[in-house]
């Protein structure tokens, strides 16, 4: 009984953090680059335009929804919640303090990286289902993207989990008690990040949504509430992975003076402030260059990487 | 073939008339003539026709890169035969020219291609510059329009149909690419026949901003012309202006002050700075770099400042009158451009780090979409296009007019002619303006802004070009004295730069294609006119 | 878009015809709603012609549509809720422009920016073939921002009184399929005859060239 | 292999340097305008065409000569002048703009004998909800005053009033 009380009390909890830190994130990117672009950004609608994104969301709940007449109409509805189901899911591995984790798994880290990676059937399945061959062409660039870039991902945080031993998000943060992985593990903290950044479809490695080229990509065909849903997910997708980024390299909830789960936050959003400080400095890279980056780039870095530390590891003991 | 044996051969003067040489020949050896031409080097710079009583005149206008030699040469089509040979085999640039002519005139071009209409709808039925086409019924339009929607809705599926486009399953497939696309810089249709995201082949479809100047302006007298030099190019708006006033001007015989001078190559020369900044923002933004765009537009909205000083727009610049300004500069103005250049230098120092050496934006423009100098001759390329294949042509030095020759600017050129050598042959005529512009500011000498003019232009035909912002400009008047010009063909530099782009696509993928086309720097009002 | 233009009856194309959406008809959500709606404009990434450049320069750093919420360009129609016409809007675009606003989602809205878009502006001329003279002729239109260009300003202006109209719950767009009577005089067009080519060859060669007429104010 | 890394490193300096610039950006003032609440000065920006007021005696100068209607490249002009019943001059009754039409070229500015027309400057941010606003008569704040100009009875059958002449006809 217990048990489902904190269930549907952590399901309540997480799902009302995303939502609001959705919003959030938008406003902070808004604000981002208009700093960066020596503009305002949302400034009329609340204190600083704090309440802009709640007008945008409560709108788009408002918008008609339209169904491509000759796509698929099953999948087509089920995409979006394919997309943003695992994204929630990822919530649950997510160390925010000491013990403040909803299950600690000892296969945490897989887990998450394994649930945020799924999300490309989702993308794949909102292009296909939209009978629009732009739609089709940005799904189909997400899937390759993302088959690409989880394998740097999952090399350069291997070197993390072999001088941590463990799997488990908690573990990973004990192990870094005395010094951050970013510090030992630099070039694996820069290809995590890369490798993040295409998983998330963010810029410069956003080609399946690529604005000057597919439209909107694979939502082109979404409206209202729908393709809401899938901006609610890329923005989740970017705190996850910055919280991942967080938790594996730059010490998770551990800092002096303030509580675990403020430093955690604060941390994440710094790494996000990143992503959007990148996202607003570069030009798109091309589809051919994203998976020559990965093969000839990333993935082999990410092998010496990992070489290396073993190496290194072998000759420590 | 030497010209001076054909009939009607005259010698002409190349200051007034803009031509050194002037022939008829007929219609059976034109092709002969376009194949020598051809042979010397010289480019198919205008073609136009002329609607008369008892013909129609086809004119040609040839020119060569380098100091201009440029000779005119007609044919006379009689209104019963309706048929000119095409020399598309021969200038590929001719290929859309007699598209154009088709459209406009109903000439037959016989051994084109595929001759079909270009800026007008398919399912027209009119040959708006005949004189014989006295416009249309009032309430035409609404009618008109909402016939067109069904049409053309149908008319797409027929044209795949007829022209052997259906889908294969073979896997290869047709994209639309506009007209309402982000990256299409206003109303450009290109369809894309691809294989998965491979480019095989591409075919621009213009005209959806046609807007009938040419027409208009046969019904309007010289000085109503001038609002739709404004707005054909509108983002390069000067650069018309001073098109007409010097064409104008050439064949009234009036010159204007230095003051007037210097002002306008002030102006001009600004205003080419606000045209390549625009076009690097957007450029930009098509490769996915939104930020440059914000700065470029910022530095833009200051020397959008200094001009609306000048002229009091912002935009559609109806600045330049015959021998003359619309209004006189306020002496705030010089004060103003010297405060802005200094930050501005500072600006293009930021973009080269931020973007001409960045690695992902070279990685995306190095040796993509390249242009050789013999398609480029072929196709009738000018301006910032022409130069990044390295030829070094620019009006303003080959065929100099007003105070330019006296100006010391060099004109940037680069070696490789694909979309990098065009983004750093404008990066640095941006640069090259400026010294321009700095070097004026302080001889700006006192004198009248406006002359007196006569109302009708002499007899004649007159032609005359200038170096806009993408290319050459250039203007064929055809006067009968009277107070509205007769015809009047304005040979617009984008038109043949965006034919071009069929060679440049094949091969690339649907992501270079929006980088090819930001990089020919289009205005598809200018296009399509 | 996919494939060329379609028709708002085309049977095979996305349905966009449904009604406004149901969501709620009680008073005070509506009133929530449209304070939503009014403060979150995502116009459709959309130019014409000229007037496009100054809504370029509108989102730019100086003027900040993003400001009160209208920056966010959308680039697919399912996706905005604001039709800036900004342009000439020639015959052969006509079809484009309404499909794209039939494939936007209820409720949407629409801005003539700029003269050409509200009435065919300075292309407009006694039996001119090749544009629409106004918008308003095939979809309803909330806001006119005249102008030849309208300067960002107006823009936004028109903009912010969209957003008054939305609040204050009324906001039907107009459809004036006639014109408004323009100028009681207008100047008729003067067409011209053909000459004959012999004709002006004989005057153009013949000295001496015929003597200037009077000077006037240029 | 030296090249591969150098390629490498190279590349990411260069983005290094980008983030750099955009970081120094970040830290400057905007330069946004908060248009409804500040303005800009705008002096010579040329806006809808009014009538110029003149200082002695409050009224326009307009002397209905139809030098602007002749030379509006866009048509958007029209006037209506009235033989006066006192001295039998022409009197200017009617004078609209049709603003949606007009291209602000300043021809008609040019072409005035009288200088008697203006451009408008502040009121460039003008926007309306019907189009029946647009067409902007020019007479109308003169009449509100009731100048001079304005009061002067007419003879009734206009006579003088410029015919329009016949359209063209269909092709």
């Amino acid at each position: 009984m217990t048990e489902l009380v904190k269930i549907i009390l952590f399901g309540t909890l997480v799902a009302l953090f995303v939502s609001v830190n959705a919003l959030f994130l938008v406003w902070m990117e808004r604000k981002v680059s208009a700093r960066i672009q020596l503009r305002r950004g949302p400034l009329h609608v609340g204190w600083e335009g704090l309440l802009q994104t709640v007008a945008d969301a409560v709108k788009l709940v408002s918008k008609e929804l339209t169904l491509p007449k000759e796509g698929d109409k099953f999948l087509y509805l089920l995409a979006p919640a394919l997309v943003f189901a695992p994204l929630l899911a990822a919530f649950l591995v997510l160390p925010l303090g000491p013990g403040l984790v909803i299950r600690d798994l000892n296969v945490g880290f897989l887990f998450v990286t394994s649930l945020t990676n799924i999300t490309f059937i989702g993308i794949f399945i909102a292009g296909w289902s939209s009978n629009n061959k732009y739609a089709l062409l940005g799904s189909m660039r997400a899937v390759a993207q993302n088959i690409s870039y989880e394998i740097p991902l999952l090399l350069s945080t291997m070197g993390v989990v072999l001088i941590a031993g463990t799997l488990k998000m908690s573990g990973l943060v004990a192990a870094q008690e005395k010094l951050w992985f970013a510090a030992l593990q630099p070039a694996a903290f820069l290809i995590f990040l890369c490798a993040s950044l295409a998983e998330a479809n963010r810029a410069p490695f956003d080609i399946p949504e690529a604005e000057s080229e597919l439209v909107a990509g694979f939502h082109t065909e979404y409206s209202g509430m729908r393709f809401a849903l899938f901006f609610l997910g890329e923005y989740t997708a970017v705190f996850i992975s910055s919280a991942i980024a967080t938790t594996l390299f730059l010490g998770g909830w551990r800092g002096p003076l303030l509580p675990g789960p403020v430093w955690f936050l604060l941390k994440t959003y710094a790494v996000v402030f990143v992503v959007m400080w990148i996202r607003w400095t570069f030009p798109r890279l091309r589809s051919d260059q994203l998976m020559n980056f990965a093969w000839k780039v990333l993935i082999p870095l990410g092998i010496a990487n990992v070489f290396l530390t073993a190496v290194v590891l072998v000759f420590l003991k | 073939m030497p010209l001076a044996e054909t009939q009607e051969f005259l010698e002409k003067d190349p200051k007034k008339f803009g031509v050194g040489s002037e022939a008829v020949v007929s219609p059976d050896r034109i092709a002969e003539v376009a194949r020598d031409y051809r042979k010397q080097n010289y480019f198919l710079e205008c073609l136009t026709a002329v609607d008369f009583a008892e013909c129609f005149e086809v004119v040609y206008h040839f020119n060569r890169w380098g100091a201009s030699e440029r000779t005119c040469v007609k044919i006379l089509v009689p209104k019963d035969v309706n048929q000119a040979p095409s020399l598309a085999s021969i200038y590929k640039s001719a290929d859309w020219f007699e598209r154009e002519i088709y459209d406009m005139f109903g000439i037959i071009f016989a051994g084109h291609p595929d001759l079909k209409r270009i800026l007008l709808p398919e399912s027209a039925e009119i040959f708006p510059l005949l004189k014989s086409f006295k416009g249309e019924p009032k309430g035409a339009d609404v009618v008109q329009s909402l016939k067109l929607i069904e049409e053309d809705a149908r008319g797409f599926g027929a044209r795949l149909q007829g022209a052997g486009l259906e889908e294969a399953p073979t896997g290869d497939y047709y994209l639309n690419l506009g007209p309402q696309h982000p990256s299409t810089h206003g109303v450009l249709r290109v369809l894309l026949h691809l294989d998965g995201e491979r480019v095989l082949s591409g075919e621009p479809i213009i005209g959806y901003s046609h807007r009938h100047h040419e027409k208009m302006m046969e019904i309007q007298n010289y000085l109503a012309c001038w609002p739709n030099f404004g707005r054909m190019d509108y983002v390069g708006a000067m650069s018309y202006n001073f098109g007409y006033a010097l064409l104008v001007e050439k064949a009234m015989g009036i010159r204007p002050s230095p003051r007037v001078e210097h002002i306008r190559v002030l102006t001009t020369e600004l205003n080419r700075i606000t045209s390549h900044l625009l076009w690097m923002g957007t450029f930009l933004l098509d490769l996915g770099a939104f930020t440059p765009f914000f700065y470029c537009f910022d530095d833009r909205e200051q020397i959008l400042d200094i001009l609306e000083m000048a002229t009091g727009e912002r935009l559609t610049y109806d600045y330049f009158r015959f021998g003359g300004l619309d209004r006189d500069v306020p002496p705030e103005l010089v004060p103003a451009t010297k405060a802005f250049i200094p930050g501005f230098k500072k600006r293009l120092k930021d973009y080269h780090g931020l973007v001409t050496k960045n690695v992902i934006f070279e990685k995306r423009t190095r040796g993509l979409g390249v242009l050789t100098k013999d398609q480029a001759l072929s196709y009738g390329v000018t301006g910032p296009a022409l130069r990044a294949c390295g030829v070094r042509a620019d009006l303003r030095r080959d065929e100099p007019y007003s105070i330019y020759p006296a100006l010391d600017f060099d004109i940037p050129t680069a070696k490789d002619g694909d979309v990098y050598s065009r983004y750093l042959v404008r990066m640095k005529e941006i640069e090259e303006s400026l010294k321009i512009v700095s070097q004026i500011l302080d001889k700006i000498p006192a004198g009248e802004i406006k002359t007196k003019t006569p109302k009708n232009v002499p007899r004649g035909e007159y032609y005359s070009a200038v170096e806009a912002a993408r290319g050459v400009f250039s203007l064929y008047l055809v006067s009968d004295g009277s107070l509205n010009p007769y015809r009047l063909k304005a040979r617009t530099p984008s038109f043949s730069n965006l034919s071009a782009i069929v060679e440049m696509l094949p091969g690339c993928l649907v992501s270079d294609v929006v980088a090819v086309l930001g990089s020919l720097d289009i205005v598809l009002p200018e296009i399509d006119r | 878009m996919t494939p060329g233009p379609s028709l708002q009856h085309d049977p095979k194309y996305l349905d966009t015809q449904s009604p406004a959406p149901g969501v709620a008809n009680l008073f005070r959500v509506e009133d929530v709603l449209n304070l939503a709606r009014a403060h979150s404009l995502w116009p459709l990434t959309f130019g014409l012609a000229c007037c496009a450049i100054e809504l370029m320069a509108g989102g730019a750093s100086r003027f900040d549509l993003d400001r009160f919420g209208f920056g966010v360009f959308r680039p697919s129609p399912r996706q905005a809720d604001l039709m800036i016409v900004a342009g000439t809007i020639s015959r052969k675009m006509v079809p484009c422009i309404k499909t794209l606003y039939d494939q936007m989602p209820a409720p949407k809205y629409v801005i003539a920016l700029g003269g050409c878009a509200t009435a065919g502006g300075p292309f407009k001329y006694p039996g001119q073939y090749g544009i629409l003279e106004g918008i308003d002729k095939i979809i309803p239109v909330n806001v006119y921002v005249p102008g030849c260009p309208p300067r960002p300003e107006a823009l936004i202006a028109g903009i912010l009184e969209l957003q008054k109209q939305i609040k204050s719950g009324n906001a039907k767009g107009v459809m004036s399929p006639a014109a408004v009577d323009d100028a009681q005089d207008a100047r008729p067009a003067e067409y011209k005859n053909a000459m004959s080519r012999a004709e002006h060859r004989k005057l153009l060669l013949t000295p001496p060239t015929p003597a200037p007429a009077a000077p006037t104010q240029g | 292999m030296f090249k591969y890394f150098k390629e490498i490193l190279s590349g990411f300096w260069s983005l290094v340097v980008g983030m750099g610039i955009t970081l120094r950006y970040l830290t400057k003032k905007p330069v946004t305008l908060i248009y409804p609440k500040e303005r800009l000065p705008i002096k010579r920006f040329k806006g809808p065409i009014a009538f110029v007021t003149d200082g002695k005696t409050g009224d326009h100068l307009c002397i209905a000569c139809n030098a602007c209607i002749k030379t509006c490249p866009s048509r958007c002009m029209s006037l209506v002048a009235q033989k006066s019943a006192v001295d039998g001059k022409r009197v200017l009754t009617d004078f609209k703009v049709n603003y949606m039409l007009c291209s602000l070229c300043s021809l008609c500015i040019d072409v005035c004998p009288t200088d008697a027309l203006k451009h408008d400057d502040p009121n460039y941010d003008m926007v309306s909800l019907t189009q029946k606003d647009l067409v902007m008569d020019l007479l109308e704040p003169f009449r509100a005053k009731g100048t001079p100009l304005t009061q002067i009875p007419t003879v009734p059958a206009a006579a003088v009033a410029p015919k329009p002449a016949p359209p063209p006809g269909p092709a």
